[in-house]
């Protein structure tokens, strides 16, 4: 095997924490191609029970989901979360960075206390600073930790999240309302409308 | 026609209102989208009008149980029923927003929480780390290319100053003491004054004088309660010939 | 790659701890042959950058012995600060520039000679002139090595009073003493408190 395949493979292994090219980089020789070397690795370890994956630009070792059932701990079920704690979850994750107050309008209804620590505190969302807007509201965004945890390779893995966009339900609202508008009055220009995007 | 459509949603509501906990709803938002859903079809195709009356329906029932209902849920209210007249009468020119234009947001705003909804869900069903793929139990650790690593995020830095300054001991509060003529001070002081004058004489010109603003408004108040008392009590006797007059007290 | 191998490859990788046959074969069919599956996996191993190794009658994985040179791996082990050191480190940020007294004060504790060093030796506080009051108290600041490691553009990207209380990040007994907080957080209080001092 080649030296520099096993460097990064160790480096890896070792890791407490997803690591990005360059932090891989910085361990191997000048100049090392390191994204096609984690390509070659990821290759050579996916019919094995531990797979090499990407999460936000930083890569990590995990066990092979198929062998879930296995693996699983009786013990350790983490504790639920709260519906809404959920919902505002997906609010950050499919519309970041968004303000308190935008997941309270798509919701509905106000963010009870707590809601947003929750979220903080397992380290799936964090301050993403501020909309240069009168009150300067502060921003949320999600982390490297969320996608870890949710299995996404990057935002853009969100489930359905092509659909949502394309059908506007991720616009701002008076974007949305338009290009309902639109479909409303022009049934027939819906195609050409997808066409174009 | 539009009995007929109560009639027809009237029965499930019904079921569910016999176990109704209005808690359980997060918001009139979520409420309306289960109310939706009893429509069966897709919300793109879902009819406001309809929706409106299930949800003007189940208020009405919810108040007949006397249910606590939260102010929110009665705004939804009264936003819907305005709606409601607004698409039943005939359109009126240039009025803004129309009530197609209000309908239409509504219908965007449910679709926009069930798609968040959904997503939630769809998000919890993935292979989930820690539950479904593991990391490694117990790396090694890399030494820090740079620096050596602290394990410390920005959350436990905005944790720790929230602890801090939820705390509320990191400041003492002195009171200033204010001058003031206590109730007994002010008895003892107007006794010895009046001591047996005979003749009415006004109560201000009994009082200790001073030049502070505020201590002479303490002088004022305490001498008026230490009059009242003296009075209950015998010692002296005031008067005030009408309304606005002056107060007067003399010996007993 | 043979599926029973796969399990066993998967069980060690997440294990925090070495294991014993037993236990590695609790996860397996019956009757596998458990320490022959090691030596297979083991040699299948041997030329990586990641070896799985027995050690006293139990396995485990570790990464290839020539390469901790690259791995570094004696000084590693983050550390964790002090929660004086945290709690000190949140203070100056959110009232830089303060003096040592400041700190104390708000913290309701004296400060320990080393705690100030550290976030100082850390990069993250920067000494910032002096307050010009009798004394002349040395005032400290966050520098831009703290910007950078906690991903934040600028020091108003740090969520307020009202933001931390919105998120269920503010102690709740606080909520009586908030104003009287925020008061405090005028820094022309803060230099009458000093001049009372």
């Amino acid at each position: 095997m080649n030296e520099t395949l096993r460097i990064v493979e160790a480096v890896l292994f070792a890791a407490e924490e997803p690591l990005s090219l360059d932090v891989i980089g910085a361990h191997l020789p000048e100049n090392a191609p390191v994204k096609a070397l984690l390509v070659e690795l990821a290759e050579s370890y996916h019919p094995r029970g531990i797979n090499l994956v990407e999460r936000g630009g930083k890569w990590l070792f995990q066990t092979a989901p198929d062998l879930s059932h296995i693996l699983r701990r009786e013990t350790a079920r983490p504790r639920k979360l709260s519906r809404a704690a959920i919902e505002t979850l997906s609010v950050i994750a499919y519309h970041e960075p968004v303000t308190r107050a935008q997941v309270e309008e798509i919701r509905g209804v106000s963010l009870s206390k707590g809601t947003l620590d929750v979220l903080m505190e397992l380290g799936w969302v964090r301050p993403a600073g501020r909309r240069e807007v009168p009150g300067r509201p502060l921003l949320y965004a999600t982390t490297t930790g969320f996608l870890v945890h949710f299995g996404l390779t990057s935002r853009r893995d969100l489930p359905g999240i092509q659909e949502l966009k394309a059908a506007g339900l991720l616009d701002p609202m008076a974007e949305a309302l338009e290009l309902a508008r639109e479909e409303a009055e022009q049934p027939d220009m819906l195609e050409d409308a997808d066409d174009q995007e | 026609m539009k009995d007929d459509l109560i009639d027809l949603v009237r029965p499930s509501v019904r079921e569910e209102q016999l176990n109704l906990d209005i808690d359980g709803w997060e918001g009139p938002l979520d409420l309306l989208l289960q109310l939706a859903r009893q429509q069966k079809v897709d919300l793109a195709q879902i009819s406001i009008l309809q929706l409106t009356e299930q949800y003007l329906v189940y208020i009405a029932e919810a108040k007949k149980l006397r249910l606590e209902l939260a102010a929110d849920y009665l705004v939804m209210a009264a936003w819907l029923a305005y709606l409601k007249s607004a698409l039943l009468l005939p359109k009126e020119e240039g009025e803004e927003p129309s009530a197609e234009e209000m309908a239409l947001r509504l219908q965007l705003r449910l679709q926009r929480l069930e798609a968040m909804r959904e997503a939630g869900a769809r998000l919890f069903a993935r292979d989930l780390a820690g539950e479904d793929v593991f990391l490694r139990g117990a790396p090694e650790g890399l030494s820090a290319v740079t620096k050596p690593e602290w394990d410390c995020s920005l959350y436990d830095v905005m944790q720790a100053y929230g602890r801090l300054a939820g705390r509320g001991q990191t400041r003492n509060y002195e009171v200033k003491r204010r001058p003031v003529l206590s109730l007994d001070d002010a008895m003892d002081w107007l006794e010895k004054m009046v001591g047996s004058a005979v003749e009415w004489g006004v109560l201000q010109s009994f009082l200790p004088k001073t030049l502070d603003p505020e201590y002479r408004r303490s002088v004022i108040a305490s001498s008026f309660v230490a009059a009242l008392e003296l009075a209950r009590t015998g010692k002296l006797l005031l008067d005030q010939p009408n309304a606005d007059a002056p107060l007067r007290i003399k010996a007993t």
